[in-house]
Order: C-alpha cells, then structure tokens, then sequence
C-alpha cells in the first residue's frame, strides 16, 4: 500500500498492521526517515516538501510492485509526506513484512534506495543563514545501482 | 501540450504550469528545452546547465532524447530528493 | 538500552522515543520478530521461551555494545521477550537510530544476526501434532559469520 | 560449584540448577561433561551426542576445553534459539 500525505502517520500501528498481514508473517522491518536539525552553527529551521502529483503516486505504486516481485512479501507499506516539517517530524515510513528477515531488510532498503533516486520529491530547507535547495547525493545513485548490478 | 516545472526549476521560471503550442518541429524532450530556453530570462535561466535538469514523460522518468507529442505532460525539475 | 520482559511492547512508541534521541538522528531501522502459525497442517497452538536471567541480559548488553562500536549509532534498543507466546504475538524488537541510513539498517541486521546466535534462549513449540523443541538453524550461522568475514 | 540446565538438557536431566562439588581433577567443561555422564540416566541421555550441547562459564558461552573452578557458575543447554 501507499501513500502519499500531509499527515503525520503512526508508525507502531502501521507495523503492527502489517504483522497481522498473514498468520505466516514472522519478521517486519520499517525504516523511518526523520528531519534532521543539521549543523549547530547552521540549524534547520524548517523543512518544505514539494511533489509532482500523480507521478510520485506513479513512482511509488511501481517500486512497491517491483519489491513483491523480488521478495516474497506478505505487505509492503510506504507513506512519503510532502509540505513544511520540523526538525524531528517524520517525513517516510516504510514497512515490509515477510516469512523470513532476510526478505523484509532487503525490502526495506531496496525501497529507500529507489525512492531516495526515483520518486519526485524536492526539499527546500529554511536555515538559520537562509533558504536551499537540497541538492542529490551521489552516493544515493551508487546505492541504487547495487539492485541492478548483478 | 502540457508543462510542469518543480522545485528551483519552477522558481526560475516563476509558474509551476502552463498550456503550450510549441511548433511542430518540437518532437523530442531536447528540442522542447531549445524552444523554451529562448522564450525569456527565467526560462534561459533555469535551463542553462542541462546537466541539472531532469525530465519526465507523462509521469515517467524520460531522457532528453525521449519522443513528445501534443498530447503529452512534460514535467521539468532537479535531480529529486525524496525519502 | 535492553530490555528482556515477559510483557508486550509497543514498537511505534519505541521508534518515535528513538527518533527523538538526539537532533540529529535523521534513520530509525526497526525489526519485529513475530510468532509464526507455520504449517496449514500443523499450526502452531502456542510457543514458550525460555531464557536463561542473569546471561540474557549480559549478551544483550554485549552485542549493543559490539553494534554501537561498528556504526555511529544515536541510539539502540533491544526488547526480548520470553515465556508463552501465541500466533501473531511479538517477540522481539530491535531499533536502531543514526544520522544516515546505511549505518542503521547494518546495526539492526548484524544486531538480530548476533541475538539469534548468541542470545541464550530456547524455543518450545506446542503444535497440533505435539511439543517440540525448537532447532538451532544453519543459516543463523552463515548469517552472523558475514559480520567477521572481513 | 552452581550447574544450570536450560531447555531438553532440563527437560531429560529432570532440574535446572544444581549444587554439586565435583572432585578435584575436574578442571574443564569437558570433565565436567564427564563426571556428570556418570551420575545417572537422565545425565547419560542429556550428555549422549555432545555435538549438539553448548557450555557457558560465568554467563559467556564457552567451549568444552575452558578451565572451571568450584566457584564458577556453569550451564548446559542445546544451541540457542532466540530472535
């Protein structure tokens, strides 16, 4: 499932839906990104998310779809929030239930990986010296590229 | 054909979307940022290093090489950030 | 910290406790272990744990230790129960909190890695067809050898 | 010197704990493993295929060549299954 928010989400009951999935469900791994305060000389004030309705929605629903294929996954959940956060705010929850833990830490990762390159998503820090645009890491495409490369 | 512009990209230019009729010649990704980086300032602007500009395609990832037509949704922004 | 109790947890308080940690935790990696039904033909009525007091809690303290020397880590939490468990009911809970994601989702695996291996608890199974103990499984070794490998 | 049993080795030994004070040569998990083959069924059956018995000393696994001494705290159990 997915989703797309402004909303806060409740992690620890979003889990333990998905521990229930299936009475076959033994491991359930989340991964929960937070808004970071950054440099203490140079502090985040605040955090504004912006998004391409429609594709992340897109981008999403198709990550997810690849992960069940790859894994064999009795859930997989995502929820990307966009609008202004705080620092400690969550902004992505995502969830994956599977048999064995081996499948839901692959999952979990395989996700963050192709959400962090694929999914339209753009952050504009307010700091306490002004106003950025966060720029992509390189080291988000390398560990992309590590689900493709054998 | 529709136009979308995101993050800094939509800053430069100074709307977020727009309605064009470019000419017919116009049939490639590339050749839409060549029409459009001569229809002003913010336009030139925010296309000047390609290098920095992504492209989707009806809400799918496209290359600059990538066809259009003028039915298609283009969508122009930076390398994304999400997660 | 570690904790190993008879009663249930509550992995989303944990995770938002641990996210908070510090202001620049940016991951929070969980995994919850949850008690299988297994075989359709064979489900599974209840499962003990036994532990053993005193050393549980030293391998515990022990390998968050280890974990927190490998990784830069803001924060780490290992929950384990014990005693009779039924289907779907959870059993252990490991969060890991950093700065990036990486550094996370390796302590939580070489975490749960370790605690199947090293942790001194034992399994009974009450199944349809009878009790049995629980076996120690070969992959659990492979599994924790990856972390010395190098 | 304290002996813990955990799991089927309790099961089949019929206690989990016990007191007992070994003779002086028996100096090592090993011979401890030994003395207490010879103490009665329930020890003979638990200790019967060693391959699938594990040893702490002091709370820290250990393998059956560690010295033991009669204040130390000494448990037996099958490997362990946690997580």
């Amino acid at each position: 499932m997915i989703s797309v928010q402004r909303e806060d989400f409740d992690a620890g009951a979003e889990i333990e839906q998905l521990g229930q999935a299936d009475g076959d469900t033994g491991a359930v791994v989340s991964f929960t990104g937070v808004v970071r305060r950054g440099a203490p000389d140079d502090p985040l004030l605040s955090m504004t998310l912006e998004h391409y309705p429609g594709m992340t929605e897109k981008c999403l629903a198709d990550i997810e779809a690849q992960a069940r294929e790859r894994w064999p996954l009795s859930d997989v959940l995502i929820i990307h929030r966009y609008g202004t956060l705080k620092p400690s705010d969550r902004i992505v929850l995502v969830v994956a239930a599977a048999q064995h833990r081996a499948a839901a830490f692959e999952a979990v990762q395989f996700l963050m990986d192709y959400l962090k390159t694929d999914a339209p998503f753009w952050k504009r820090e307010v700091r306490h010296s002004g106003t950025v645009w966060v720029e992509a890491k390189s080291q988000d495409a390398s560990a992309r590229a590590r689900w493709t490369a054998a | 054909m529709k136009i979308l512009y995101f993050a800094w990209v939509k800053a430069k230019i100074g709307k977020g979307e727009e309605d064009l009729t470019p000419p017919e010649d116009v049939r490639s990704v590339q050749a839409l940022v060549h029409w459009l980086q001569a229809r002003g300032e913010g336009y030139a602007e925010a296309f000047a290093d390609q290098t920095r500009i992504r492209a989707a395609v009806n809400q799918d990832h496209a290359d600059f090489a990538a066809a259009i037509g003028p039915n298609d949704e283009i969508a122009f922004f930076p390398p994304v950030t999400g997660g």
